[in-house]
């Protein structure tokens, strides 16, 4: 277990550097969009990869609701975190794809109204984490997750009859894509999701590492002759 | 019945102390006239400009109310820790947060009731569409503004600096409904478009947050 | 003193290694005790000692971080919370409303027949029922009698009083010690934290001491200040 | 010196309850953007329309900002009634004025910062007036609305009866300096006027205002 | 009991036929009365005999209805506020800030100097002055004895101190006491409203006794409660 986790890092290093050469170099270039197309290679392997990791905050966070198991506080908040993460780089690339190719730096439409109040959301959640002065602050942070997954279908649905500018989804939409880039897309989130996943794992270790230094500090507090105050 | 007549016991209670010291209907009051004349200068509204942001003029004047209105209810339980008395009782918690939705639902929609004929004098409205159906907007708006602003304010009291972590956590949940409302308004006043979609949508929401409150609430209550 | 062997009945409140942190700081380290029905017992302890704590976590209004409390027969605080009497230091009342009011409003929590019991109850602890102002013009010891009348409204088996007697005058003190002395007599289990133990010198039954967040000693009878 | 001295260490102890950790900054962009975006829902930034109100629309912003922020600080100085603490000791009442009055200024400055570029952003706002105006109508508007707030919000929490009926005889008071910032901030937006009458009018309030308010604010602080 | 003949010296605190009327209501009605420099007086009195309210009259914070008090030769009472120390029922102090925090805060508003003073004034309270909690986090009776802290930081002429004892262990109230005593005789006016008189009973020179918002009976010694 102690070996895994440097093995699973180099493997995730040179997956995400092969999946780069192959976006900057082996992928075709767009035809109207040119090179500035080759940014699709990072924004949405983020996007997929920001929305399982929310998926995976929720179904935590429910758990940690029904079993108060602390483990899944901490996958609840590590989820989170990183979630929050890879959402802001959709949020970067998008605007920065938006600028040559659109001309404007946002839109109010679907799919970027949705992310943005995704991430408002999370980061919200976040907050209330930092600020709790509780001892429950678990209990806080799993309900605000289980409103937030509930709001974020009436998002989409309150934002359904805005016009949208953005792409139609790729899978299972009615958009086309050369089969090459479909492939180097998805070799991208494969190294994206590895490279979440190696994030989330060393932050979980990090985390458990606190609560027991924590722990056993106030083991040792018990223990120690208390000062009269 | 013990709900009902636990959720009246503290309703009362709670429109008595409001009665008494006023403080949240005055900080309301306050805020929403100055919002009415901030606007009212900012520029000169003829008809046809006014129908299109009064929506948003109105939903925004009452949000932020509704904010300042939370926070002053909520700050009335935690002085002398009152708020401990009602977790010791065996009072159901969901009767605490009906009450306090309930009544705050009374205080926002008084505002509402006093600010609107000001809005339409003073933007000069005249809806084009169907106007009752403004009645029914309010109400939902109203209660999808309370009802999530409720929870988080007692989720809030759990934090370091309060009053300002309720706007943090209540905004972003409530950016569905806040478009619903102010489209469905604009939609009426406009006529142009029907509001049907907007009005459905804030009843969804509605129901789906009231029942989430109602599941969640006991556990944020006696989180401490 | 009760003459009942109440040493022997089971006790209605067992405490078992009791640990309550906030952050670093242990506040009651490993407290456990079992404490038998009927009986009055006061805490004594110096300011810091962990009574406060204690009594909070007994109510149920705080969570331990380890160890477990059973109060008449069962671990679910809430469950058996219409049979506990909550006093704390903060009276736990509005200032907006008058004594009357507040004990109305707390009545209707606990389902019972407010008016008539209201007012029997202020006035037992020696506050006019009739005043009509708010409590925040009530001087420090009437709140702090409204505030006693409030635990002891729902008439409760077991009471937590936390310094009942801080604020309120020696006449109206030695009314309340005899008070609960005879609640104590009717069957109810009685704690009473106070710095002031002379004044249930000859009421408690049993003198628990606390120190430093553990029970040090329980002893029948007050100690000598120096003893201690 | 003594007023000078006091003012800061009044000051220095507000702040430090504001900003016990550096999250409070985070708390206070987030803040600001998620009002930005609640705008932004409510006022379609691409139409002509809200870009003529954007003027007004800022102002409500901060408008806001600065009764969530007065609220705050008097709350404080009542829990414990550690304001009497103050009103015991020798210091004098202006420095407490003054420090309340600096530190809301602060805290809504500091709001205004981070919201301004987001206004800018979301709302594509370009002046075609002297930009650099803004600046001196942000500081004089801002200081307009603390320094009014700060006064009315001790004074209500002063008073024994807070009347229903107090925001209505305040805010007819405010409305000289709302008038005036809406308008000079629409002047420098759109260019079509000349700011010059605004921003005097501003700064006359402000020195009026600032001496009324120091002359009476010792009278308010020790009526009982 | 200080020896010297103190009852000569020319009074401190004069009090002339003060009436507090709240309302229809009359807390204080015609209190009368003369204090002497450099002496203990014990302040006793039920449940709302007005003894906080006279003592809010003292300190300035509460304007009399009628009638007038002079201090320190002056009836200007802000002109001399620098000399006068006031203990409240609540802490007066800022729940957010620790006790160290808060002391210094209140040093600068009397303009001294603050970090040596603060920590020895915290220290002879018995606390602990590098406690890092906030107060709010702190027992009610460490927070009791900050609020006494802040009460005598600068070392004022006369002190009025509403319950100082309240929710005070028995040890630090004695302590208390003696230092009390101790400033007595280093030539302070100290006014103490308590209901815990046995603490005073060797210390106060003289026993003020209140009721229904007059001053009855002055009396170098305590009375038995039965006398009362
Ligand atoms: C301006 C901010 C933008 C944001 C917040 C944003 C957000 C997103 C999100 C959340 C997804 C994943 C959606 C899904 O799979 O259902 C996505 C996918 C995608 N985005 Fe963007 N986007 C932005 C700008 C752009 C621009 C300017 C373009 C190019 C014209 C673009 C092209 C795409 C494409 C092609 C996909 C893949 C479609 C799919 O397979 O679903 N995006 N974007
Ligand atoms: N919320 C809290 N956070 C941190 N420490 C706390 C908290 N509550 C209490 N403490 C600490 O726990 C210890 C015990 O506090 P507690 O209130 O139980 O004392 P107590 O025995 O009731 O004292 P007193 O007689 O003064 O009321 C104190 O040192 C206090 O500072
Ligand atoms: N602001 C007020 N408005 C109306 N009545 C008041 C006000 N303050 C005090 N009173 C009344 O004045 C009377 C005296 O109050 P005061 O607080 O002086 O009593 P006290 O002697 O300090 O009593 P205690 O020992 O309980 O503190 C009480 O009956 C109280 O209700
Ligand atoms: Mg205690
Ligand atoms: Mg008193």
């Amino acid at each position: 277990m102690k070996r895994a986790f440097p093995i699973f890092a180099i493997l995730t290093a040179l997956l995400l550097s092969y999946a780069l050469y192959a976006a900057l170099v082996m992928a075709p270039t767009e035809k109207t969009m040119g090179d500035v197309q080759r940014i699709f290679y990072y924004h949405v392997p983020s996007a997929w990869t920001a929305f399982l990791l929310f998926l995976i905050n929720f179904v935590a966070s429910v758990v940690y609701l029904i079993r108060r198991h602390p483990l899944a506080d901490i996958v609840a908040a590590v989820t989170a975190e990183v979630g929050v993460v890879f959402c802001t780089v959709v949020l970067v690339t998008g605007p920065l794809w938006a600028r040559p190719v659109w001309g404007i730096w946002w839109t109010w439409d679907v799919r970027l109204t949705s992310t943005l109040v995704l991430w408002l959301i999370y980061v919200s959640y976040l907050m209330l984490r930092r600020f709790s002065s509780s001892s429950q602050t678990p209990v806080l942070a799993a309900a605000l997750a289980v409103f937030g997954a509930l709001d974020v279908p009436l998002v989409y649905f309150s934002i359904w009859i805005f016009r949208t500018q953005h792409p139609q989804p790729v899978i299972g939409g009615g958009g086309s894509i050369d089969p090459r880039m479909l492939h180097i897309l998805l070799l991208n989130w494969l190294a994206f999701l590895c490279f979440a996943g190696l994030i989330c794992w060393s932050r979980y270790r990090l985390e458990r590492l606190r609560r027991e230094v924590e722990e056993t500090q106030a083991l040792e507090a018990l223990l120690e002759p208390r000062r009269v105050l | 019945m013990s709900l009902a007549g636990i959720t009246g016991a503290t309703l009362a209670k709670d429109l008595r102390l409001e009665w008494r010291s006023k403080d949240a209907i005055n900080a309301m009051l306050f805020f929403a006239l100055l919002v009415v004349v901030v606007f009212s200068f900012s520029f000169d509204p003829n008809a046809e400009e006014s129908r299109q942001i009064a929506g948003g003029l109105i939903w925004v004047a009452f949000l932020f109310a509704s904010v300042v209105a939370l926070n002053q209810t909520w700050a009335r339980e935690l002085r002398n820790q009152a708020l401990d008395a009602y977790r010791v009782s065996p009072a159901p918690a969901n009767a605490l947060f009906l009450a306090k939705t309930v009544g705050n639902f009374i205080f926002v929609g008084v505002l509402e009731v006093l600010m609107t004929p000001l809005f339409i004098v003073f933007y000069k409205l005249r809806a084009l569409g169907p106007a009752w159906q403004l009645i029914p907007v309010a109400i939902l708006g109203t209660w999808a503004l309370v009802v999530n602003g409720t929870f988080f304010a007692a989720m809030s009291i759990r934090t370091r600096s309060r009053e300002i972590m309720l706007p943090l956590l209540l905004f972003p949940i409530s950016i569905p409904a806040i478009l619903a409302m102010v489209n469905a308004t604009t939609a009426i006043l406009t006529g142009e478009l029907s509001s049907r979609f907007w009005i459905v949508l804030l009843a969804t929401y509605d129901v789906v947050f009231t029942i989430a409150c109602l599941l969640l609430f006991e556990m944020v209550l006696h989180a401490e | 003193m009760t003459d009942q062997s109440s040493a022997a009945a089971a006790p209605i409140i067992i405490i078992t290694d009791l640990v309550k942190q906030f952050g670093r700081f242990a506040a009651l380290r490993g407290v456990s005790a079992e404490f038998a029905p009927r009986r009055m017992y006061a805490i004594l302890g110096d300011n810091g000692a962990g009574k406060t704590t204690l009594l909070r976590v007994l109510a149920g209004l705080s969570r331990p971080t380890r160890g477990s409390v059973s109060m008449l027969g069962t671990t679910d605080l809430r469950a058996i919370c219409r049979h506990v009497g909550y006093m704390a230091h903060p009276s736990l009342l509005y200032d907006e409303l008058s004594g009357t009011e507040n004990l109305r409003y707390f009545a209707r929590l606990y389902e019972i027949e407010g008016r008539q019991r209201c007012a029997s109850v202020i006035s037992a602890v020696g506050v006019d029922p009739l005043l009509p102002r708010p409590i925040a013009q009530y001087s420090q010891g009437m709140r702090q009698k409204i505030s006693l009348a409030r635990a002891i409204l729902h008439d409760p088996q077991v009471l937590l009083l936390d310094e009942p007697f801080s604020n309120v005058d020696v006449h109206s003190a030695r009314d309340i010690g005899a008070r609960l002395a005879q609640m104590r007599d009717a069957g109810k289990t009685i704690f009473v934290v106070t710095h002031q133990s002379s004044l249930l010198e000859s009421l408690a039954d049993e003198f628990v001491w606390m120190q430093a967040g553990q029970i040090v000693t329980r002893t029948p009878h007050l100690l000598p200040v120096e003893a201690r």
